[in-house]
């Protein structure tokens, strides 16, 4: 089923950058395959909640490349804040990973 | 029925359509605390009827936009777009490749915890121009930058 | 003759001028795209599932691969994959990366040989093989780590000396070596850049980013993968997976490139 | 790489750390043996295919290692046999049809082999696309041969230059000893016709390579 993101939440100033990788096909329904075309499946809805409020509310469609990136900033964070995100697709999959906001270099 | 279903194929080109109208329904039991999906700018074919989807009229040309992306994308399977907006008080970001089958790419609702920058990888056919959308205090803004999609490969 | 070169010579070197300027031009445009995918790079998401693989126990002996030795001893991954290739003295051969995860594989777990070679090179836009999940955990387990291939044994001289013969050799409907491409500094096959591995900062990038995330294949890739479509562009039979023909050039290749910081997942359009 | 492993050599036997020998590098010979061995084991494909494999003379004087450098008798030997090898179209008409040379010009593909088959194509493409530059802007083009952007409109198109043209993209060694540029029509990639074809792309003044 749905794997785990990879997010890193690094702080520069007070400002958290996020950037956010994520496992899924993001099939556009037109590829075609030895064993025919395969069915469209794609992550319509990102979530990204900062301490629990939500920052950025994205949707999608099937022109995302395949095992999408997503980066963004988050104003106002501090060391240690949670950033969550939380991805759904058009077949009702979900994901939800979550870090904390850590130094940046 | 059977018009209706021609005019579905039309509008997605496949076999992935059955699917696609199956998925929008699923949809709505999926995800009742996400904004619903814009299935009908997201469905439009047509830039004009995207940005009708989006509810953008009206749109105008600002320098607070600014598109990172390559002139030229070495592959049209993963082409990395940024948008940043310096607009006060941006509260939407959309991203249009005008080319593409379904032109309407991404659509960003930021907060005003976020600030006005989101990045992203997106497929994208054929050279085309790509579009931003920023929503900011009710009004639209746009700027817009040339991809130049090659073929990768050698074949 | 004489008079031949002469004519064309002139010719070059006006030719030269427009190309070099608009190859310039076309660098910077690229570079954008380049950076951006880099700093992010999908095939990262590929080392936990690759970790996953290493550590369950796996196969008909239900093993995981924590007995298997990289060169440092058994499970030792830290600084293993900048020594590779190199010698084993328990398979008696020069062994790379690819083909050392075929021996533990098949000798630690009890997997069939030829399925797993059969596997190897997973199909574009799928999950990925074992095999290139593995090899990039246990490359990205040297990461940081500076190439140090050494050619102490005589099997690995052997080796080194076969990997640059067979750098040069040409045959074929085109009648290239792999020199051919990558001879000389600043090539492109249409827009790819080549890489120019006569040279030290080339092979440094050739030992440095495999395993790497193909973009056009969105999936991991190895070694092993990139040698093979070379051979098909050079109009050559399909190239077994992990034979001495690809663990030679691998061991020049990585060789030429010691001292080369190693950072994968790579990432190549 | 000689230095260094002389260095490592004479550290060793300083120290006294050396046992059983230095390893050393093999000879040419031994070299050649080993690689050659290598090559007819690496590959899986019928014997048709195998064929690919083995170097024919022109191919074994041209792979020199390294910096070594053809010698003259090298050089003339290769150039003969390449003159030998050029076969002109039964029409006897060298230039042919520019609009089919610029088609083929940015055709890559062709006489690939994959999971023991050919690519399945009507006829090869020329491959000129992969490594040089064409038509005035166009940006999908390699740099890996010298570009042919307005090759007709500096030559012009006398019977020396055609014959020249011809000759060189069916044998480039004719003119070059050991290019990099495939002998496109003495390994059979191009058909003679398919040749006459991209003489005319390259210099009849209505193709847009010379625009």
């Amino acid at each position: 089923m749905a794997e785990p993101m990879k997010i890193r939440a690094t702080l520069q100033g007070d400002t958290a950058d996020v950037r956010i990788l994520m496992r899924h096909p993001m099939e556009t329904g037109t590829r075609k395959t030895a064993t025919g075309v395969v069915p469209v499946h794609f992550i319509q809805s990102v979530i990204v909640e900062h301490n629990g409020k939500t920052v950025l509310d994205a949707q999608w469609s099937q022109a995302i490349s395949r095992d999408p990136f997503l980066g963004l900033r988050v104003k106002g964070a501090k060391l240690g804040d949670k950033i969550s995100v939380t991805w759904t697709d058009n077949k009702g999959d979900k994901r939800n990973d979550e870090v904390a906001v850590s130094a940046g270099s | 029925m059977k018009q209706l279903r021609r005019n579905f194929l039309k509008l997605s080109g496949g076999a992935g359509v059955a699917a696609a109208a199956a998925a929008a329904g699923l949809l709505k039991a999926g995800s009742a605390w996400a904004a619903p999906w814009n299935k009908s700018a997201f469905e439009s074919k047509a830039v004009a009827d995207a940005l009708k989807g989006l509810g953008a009229t009206n749109l105008i040309e600002s320098k607070d936009i600014t598109i990172t992306a390559p002139d030229i994308a070495e592959n049209g399977a993963i082409v990395p777009i940024a948008i940043t907006s310096k607009i006060p008080n941006t509260q939407n970001i959309s991203i249009i490749a005008e080319k593409n089958p379904f032109p309407l790419a991404a659509s960003f609702d930021i907060s005003a915890g976020s600030e006005g920058y989101v990045s992203v990888r997106v497929k994208m056919g054929q050279t085309s121009d790509v579009r931003a959308i920023v929503k900011a205090d009710g009004k639209f803004y746009t700027a817009v930058k040339e991809v130049k999609v090659t073929v990768g490969g050698c074949g | 003759m004489k008079k031949l070169r002469g004519i064309t010579m002139g010719l070059v070197s006006a030719l030269c001028l427009a190309m070099a300027t608009s190859a310039m031009a076309q660098g910077n445009d690229l570079s954008v795209g380049r950076k951006m995918l880099m700093e992010d790079n999908p095939g990262e998401l590929w080392i936990d599932q690759g970790k996953a693989l290493f550590l369950q126990k796996r196969g008909p002996k239900n093993a995981s691969l924590e007995q298997c030795d990289f060169g440092m001893g058994p499970g030792k991954l830290e600084g293993a994959a900048v020594r590779l290739p190199r010698y084993f003295a328990d398979t008696n051969r020069v062994e790379d990366l690819e083909s050392r995860l075929l021996t533990c594989m098949t000798q630690l777990q009890g997997f069939d040989r030829a399925q797993l070679i059969k596997q190897a090179i997973s199909a574009p836009a799928s999950r990925g093989s074992d095999i290139e999940a593995l090899a990039l955990y246990v490359t990205s387990r040297s990461n940081g780590m500076k190439v140090n291939v050494s050619l102490g044994h005589q099997k690995e001289y052997d080796m080194y000396k076969a990997g640059e013969y067979l750098f040069y050799r040409r045959s074929g409907q085109t009648d290239f070596g792999c020199v051919q491409c990558h001879g000389e500094p600043d090539k492109r096959i249409r827009l790819q850049d080549l890489v120019h591995m006569t040279s030290k900062a080339g092979a440094q990038e050739v030992a440095a980013t495999w395993p790497a995330y193909r973009g056009a294949h969105y999936v991991v890739r190895t070694m092993q993968w990139r040698l093979n479509d070379c051979v098909w562009q050079m109009r050559l039979p399909d190239l077994k997976y992990a034979t001495d023909y690809s663990i030679a050039l691998t061991t020049y290749l990585n060789r030429q490139g010691n001292d080369a910081v190693m950072q994968v997942p790579g990432f190549k359009r | 790489m000689k230095t260094t492993l002389i260095i490592q050599c004479s550290l060793s036997a300083a120290t006294g750390l050396l046992l059983a020998g230095c390893a050393t590098y093999p000879d040419q010979a031994t070299t050649r043996q080993m690689a050659e061995k290598m090559v007819f084991e690496a590959f899986d494909a019928s014997p048709a295919h195998m064929k690919r494999l083995e170097q024919d003379r022109s191919q074994q004087i041209c792979s020199k290692v390294g910096d070594a450098k053809l010698s003259q008798e090298e050089a003339a030997e290769v150039v003969k046999l390449a003159r030998a090898s050029i076969q002109y179209p039964t029409s006897g008409q060298l230039s042919g049809d520019w609009k089919a040379g610029d088609r083929l010009a940015h055709d890559g593909a062709g006489d690939r082999i994959r999971n023991g088959k050919t690519e399945n194509r009507k006829e090869n493409g020329a491959l000129c696309q992969n490594c040089h530059a064409l038509a005035p802007g166009e940006i999908n083009v390699g740099n890996v041969g010298t570009p042919l952007t307005g090759y007709g409109k500096q030559r012009g198109n006398s019977e020396a230059i055609v014959k020249y043209t011809y000759e060189k993209i069916y044998n480039a060694w004719v003119y070059f000893p050991c290019s990099n540029m495939p002998r496109l029509g003495a390994t059979g990639h191009l058909t003679p016709e398919q040749v006459t074809h991209m003489v005319a792309y390259l210099l009849d003044p209505q193709s847009p390579i010379n625009k």
